[in-house]
């Protein structure tokens, strides 16, 4: 990492472009620092990623580094194509919570489960972002969306999906860590996971998987002060941040 | 000796999210009263020579608008 | 040239077997062939079929309607595919297992029996393709019994000698059969 | 010079499955992902074992979904990918299948159809014409669509098929169905090193020494939808012009012409042969290339003076049929014969149709009939 004395540069690896992301959202958040670690890590030019459908599907033109789209959900077996195709390559699926843990479920679930040496990055921000903000997977109990008007329901609507838990119990993966995106030791836990993350698959030991609780300061309906704080104190009570599986190892809190 | 910073923050790029503002140990970052081109009030520095370079405001930035530059 | 055999019983009596055997051993001298297994509609309730036509012309329509040849073995499968014996067509019925009036076109063996007094009754099916083979040598004999062993490269060699033996027993029984009846 | 007889005795007898499966390994197929479903399962059996001893990808996905996005995934690495399903199965690939048409991604998809709607049957059938030809998923796209009616040309078509679809960046399908699948016929195997696949320029392989790039479907700028679908348009012209393929059976004096394809194609020239014997000239017109369809040969045969109506001979309710009345568009009755029920139609079926065909024949010409 970066000594603080050197200074901050903007990434070699993000694209002029301006992002689309509203303000204070977890997503450029996360664009940001997977850039870092793309420069730190010198593979920018080797890695190939996999964008989501959701606010993320432009990641494309946010990085420099080669990126497809996939259908909505998809995103893990298209990443499973192309390192089978390439295994020399780093390939990341980057998804969010409707993308992942709804829709694409099974593809998430059993990419891992073979232990594709692939890098997933998981922004878990509670919402379905560019719909609207409607309910997602890990809308959490209570919670007020769109689609669950008078607040999430358990009874009806099931309980938040802990992604990291589910994908802990399966023997193939090699790293899983949750994060969060809370305030500036989030933002420096996350780059140390998402860098730890790719030094996984650089080093060809396996799956890699990082859960982002990210702000959405849109549907939080609240500043992005404040959505950092929803995700610190409500969010990470429902999902606790915490190395999962180190090396291959289940690790336990 | 010591080493000199200056913040320097893309104004178009910035979206006014306000997240650099807090983080600053020494108060040296505050929100403009001026608009950039896209509407939005945009973070700005007041005594910027006095910057530590602890980059805790880019780190911050969501839009790697803040960059922290060393100054000879 | 231009032979459509159907071979039919339950499903383990191994008629899938020597129909892929015939069709394989067929195109080393036999120009056009085709083999289908049932494996739909035709196979409800355990049996099994499959139909196979050697021929020197061009094989347009891959199906047939009657057969010139049929090897049936057991009941169920000579009720059902009897009817679609061609009316100069050979049918080689498995008596062990199935009821059957005997006339010309009808070649009756205890083939069951004759594979179990040899070690095994699963060997049946190699005994009616040996009374078949005696009565229509579209194959030598000799290409059938050297094939045994490469065709069934997972078969124990001593379950490919009952099956060698069936295959002869069923080649004499045709041969001293015709004697008998 | 005729080759040697000895290529003769150098041909194995292949189930249709694994003809094609070998035919996709000897035009270097690079990655398989399939899911089991019946009457295909012998494909991706034969692909388990021949691919990974050869070095190479496969993997028995968790869904036909899943496995159609790892060929989208591979195809976008620029390798050379495939898949094999059965109707219900192809069903859900036909999301994946829309993204490659839309991101102009080459892959192979085999479908060795079954009957439906629903789970149908395990039966062959011919009812994905419309699912294969129309486009289907969603979007206003084609793909190639190839039918075979043998062994040798699931072999070979299987082949053809992925040198198509890296020609044209365009996914190509091998509409099979059930008895083609299952059926066992001498195949005389492709010797050769694999036909070269063009340079791929556009896969995602890393931007090292050159500008990242991406690959999409999604086209928000103002028009650029437009833009980007015309451009498909452009390519399906061209494959239009120069792709299609159809075979003619004794169509020179023809006067009853039946159109069939695959396994009712074959059934049908037989049928020919038996009408012939009869005295009645009947003839065969064989659409090979589904999509892109020879409309103009259809409409050329059916003009001509001698040709009293034509048959539509399908495994189905009538699907193929739409495309020939369109074709034909009025020169001559268009009359259907169906086997929508997982049965093969047997040459006897398909030449009693013909016949009866005839006998509506009262003033030389057939009327048009409702259906």
């Amino acid at each position: 990492m970066k000594t603080p004395t050197s200074g901050y540069q903007r990434p070699a690896s993000l694209t002029d472009a301006a992002m689309h992301y509203c303000a204070g959202c977890g997503h450029s958040s996360v664009h940001k620092l997977l850039a870092e670690v793309l420069d730190e890590l010198e593979i920018r030019e080797r890695t190939v990623g996999v964008a989501p459908v959701g606010c993320a599907v432009f990641a494309y033109f946010y990085f420099k580094c080669d990126i497809s789209e996939a259908a909505h959900g998809r995103a893990a077996a298209v990443a499973t194509g192309i390192k089978r195709a390439l295994p020399d390559r780093i390939v990341f699926s980057y998804q969010g919570d409707g993308d992942l843990a709804a829709i694409g479920l099974t593809e998430t679930v059993h990419a891992a489960n073979r232990g594709e040496p692939i890098t997933v990055i998981f922004i878990n921000n509670t919402v379905y972002g560019m719909t609207g903000g409607q309910m997602a997977p890990t809308t959490l109990a209570g919670q007020i969306t769109a689609t669950s008007p008078t607040g999430r329901n358990p009874a009806t609507m099931g309980c938040p999906i802990r992604m990291c838990e589910l994908l802990n119990t399966l023997e193939q993966p090699y790293y899983i860590e949750r994060v969060a995106l809370d305030g500036h030791g989030g933002m420096v836990a996350t780059k140390k996971a998402l860098l730890t993350a790719f030094q996984t698959q650089v080093s060809g030991k396996g799956y890699s998987f990082v859960e982002v609780l990210s702000p959405c300061p849109t549907h939080f309906r609240c500043s992005p002060q404040d959505s950092l704080k929803f995700v610190g104190q409500k969010m990470a009570a429902q999902f606790p941040v915490r190395i999962f599986r180190k090396e291959g190892v289940p690790v336990h809190a | 000796m010591k080493k000199h910073f200056r913040v320097a923050i893309d104004r178009e790029r910035c979206k006014g999210c306000e997240l650099c503002i807090p983080v600053c140990p020494l108060h040296l970052l505050a929100m403009s009263t001026t608009m950039n081109r896209k509407g939005y009030h945009v973070s700005e520095t007041v005594r910027a020579a006095e910057c530590l370079g602890c980059i805790k405001c880019a780190r911050m930035c969501p839009e790697a608008a803040i960059e922290i530059l060393n100054v000879p | 040239m231009h032979e459509r055999i159907l071979i039919a019983g339950s499903g383990g009596q191994g008629v899938i077997s020597i129909g892929k055997l015939l069709a394989r051993l067929a195109a080393e001298t036999i120009q056009h062939i085709t083999f289908f297994p049932a494996y739909g509609a035709e196979v409800r309730g355990g049996t099994s079929n499959c139909q196979v036509i050697l021929s020197s012309n061009e094989i347009a329509a891959p199906i047939a309607e009657k057969f010139d040849s049929l090897l049936v073995m057991n009941q169920q499968s000579t009720d059902h595919f009897m009817p679609l014996l061609d009316k100069n067509g050979l049918a080689v019925i498995n008596q062990s297992m199935c009821k059957a009036h005997a006339d010309d076109r009808h070649v009756l063996v205890p083939a069951t029996e004759i594979a179990d007094r040899l070690g095994n009754a699963k060997a049946a099916n190699f005994v009616m393709l040996g009374v078949w083979l005696a009565r229509k040598p579209l194959i030598p004999n000799r290409t059938v019994e050297n094939a045994m062993a490469t065709h069934f490269p997972d078969a124990p060699p001593a379950l490919i000698d009952i099956n060698i033996r069936a295959f002869r027993a069923g080649l004499d029984f045709s041969s001293s059969g015709d004697r008998k009846a | 010079m005729k080759k040697p007889e000895a290529a003769f005795f150098s041909r194995v007898l292949m189930m249709g499955n694994e003809a094609a499966a070998e035919g996709a390994i000897r035009a270097g197929c690079q990655c398989y992902f399939g899911y089991p479903i019946t009457p295909q399962n012998e494909l991706t059996a034969y692909m388990a074992k021949h691919m990974p001893e050869r070095g190479r990808v496969f993997i028995q996905a968790e869904s036909e979904v899943a496995a159609i996005s790892m060929v989208f995934g591979a195809s976008v690495a620029g390798a050379r990918a495939m898949t094999s399903s059965s109707s219900p199965g192809i069903s859900l690939k036909q999301e994946g299948i829309s993204y490659m048409a839309g991101c102009q991604l080459p892959a192979v998809i085999i479908n060795v159809q079954r009957g439906g709607p629903g789970l149908g049957s395990i039966d062959p059938s011919q009812g994905d014409y419309f699912q294969a030809t129309k486009g289907g998923g969603h979007g206003d796209y084609h793909i190639i669509v190839l039918a075979p009616a043998s062994a040798q040309e699931m072999h070979d078509m299987t082949m053809q098929a992925f040198i198509l679809a890296d020609q044209y960046r365009i996914p190509v399908m091998i509409l099979a169905d059930g008895r083609v699948g299952q059926m066992m016929e001498p195949v005389r195997l492709y010797e050769d090193s694999p036909p070269p696949a063009p340079p791929k320029p556009w896969a995602l392989t890393g931007a090292k020494g050159r500008p990242p790039q991406y690959i999409r479907s999604l086209f928000m700028e103002e028009r650029a939808l437009e833009k980007h679908n015309y451009e498909l348009q452009a390519c399906y012209r061209q494959i239009t012009a120069t792709e299609i393929k159809a075979e003619e059976t004794e169509t020179g004096d023809c006067e009853w012409l039946i159109a069939a394809w695959g396994t009712c194609a074959r059934i049908s020239k037989g049928v020919v042969q038996k009408a012939r014997a009869q005295g009645i000239k009947a003839g065969l017109v064989r659409p090979i290339t589904l999509w892109p369809f020879p409309h103009e040969r259809l409409a050329r045969l059916a003009r001509r003076s001698q040709v009293k109506a034509l048959l539509v001979v399908e495994m189905n309710c009538g699907q193929m049929l739409e495309d020939v009345r369109l074709a034909v568009n009025g020169a001559a009755p268009v009359r259907f014969s169906g086997y929508p029920g997982g049965r093969v139609p047997t040459e006897t079926d398909v030449l009693n149709a013909l016949i009866e065909l005839t006998k509506t024949n009262h003033h030389g010409k057939v009327e048009q009939p409702a259906v």
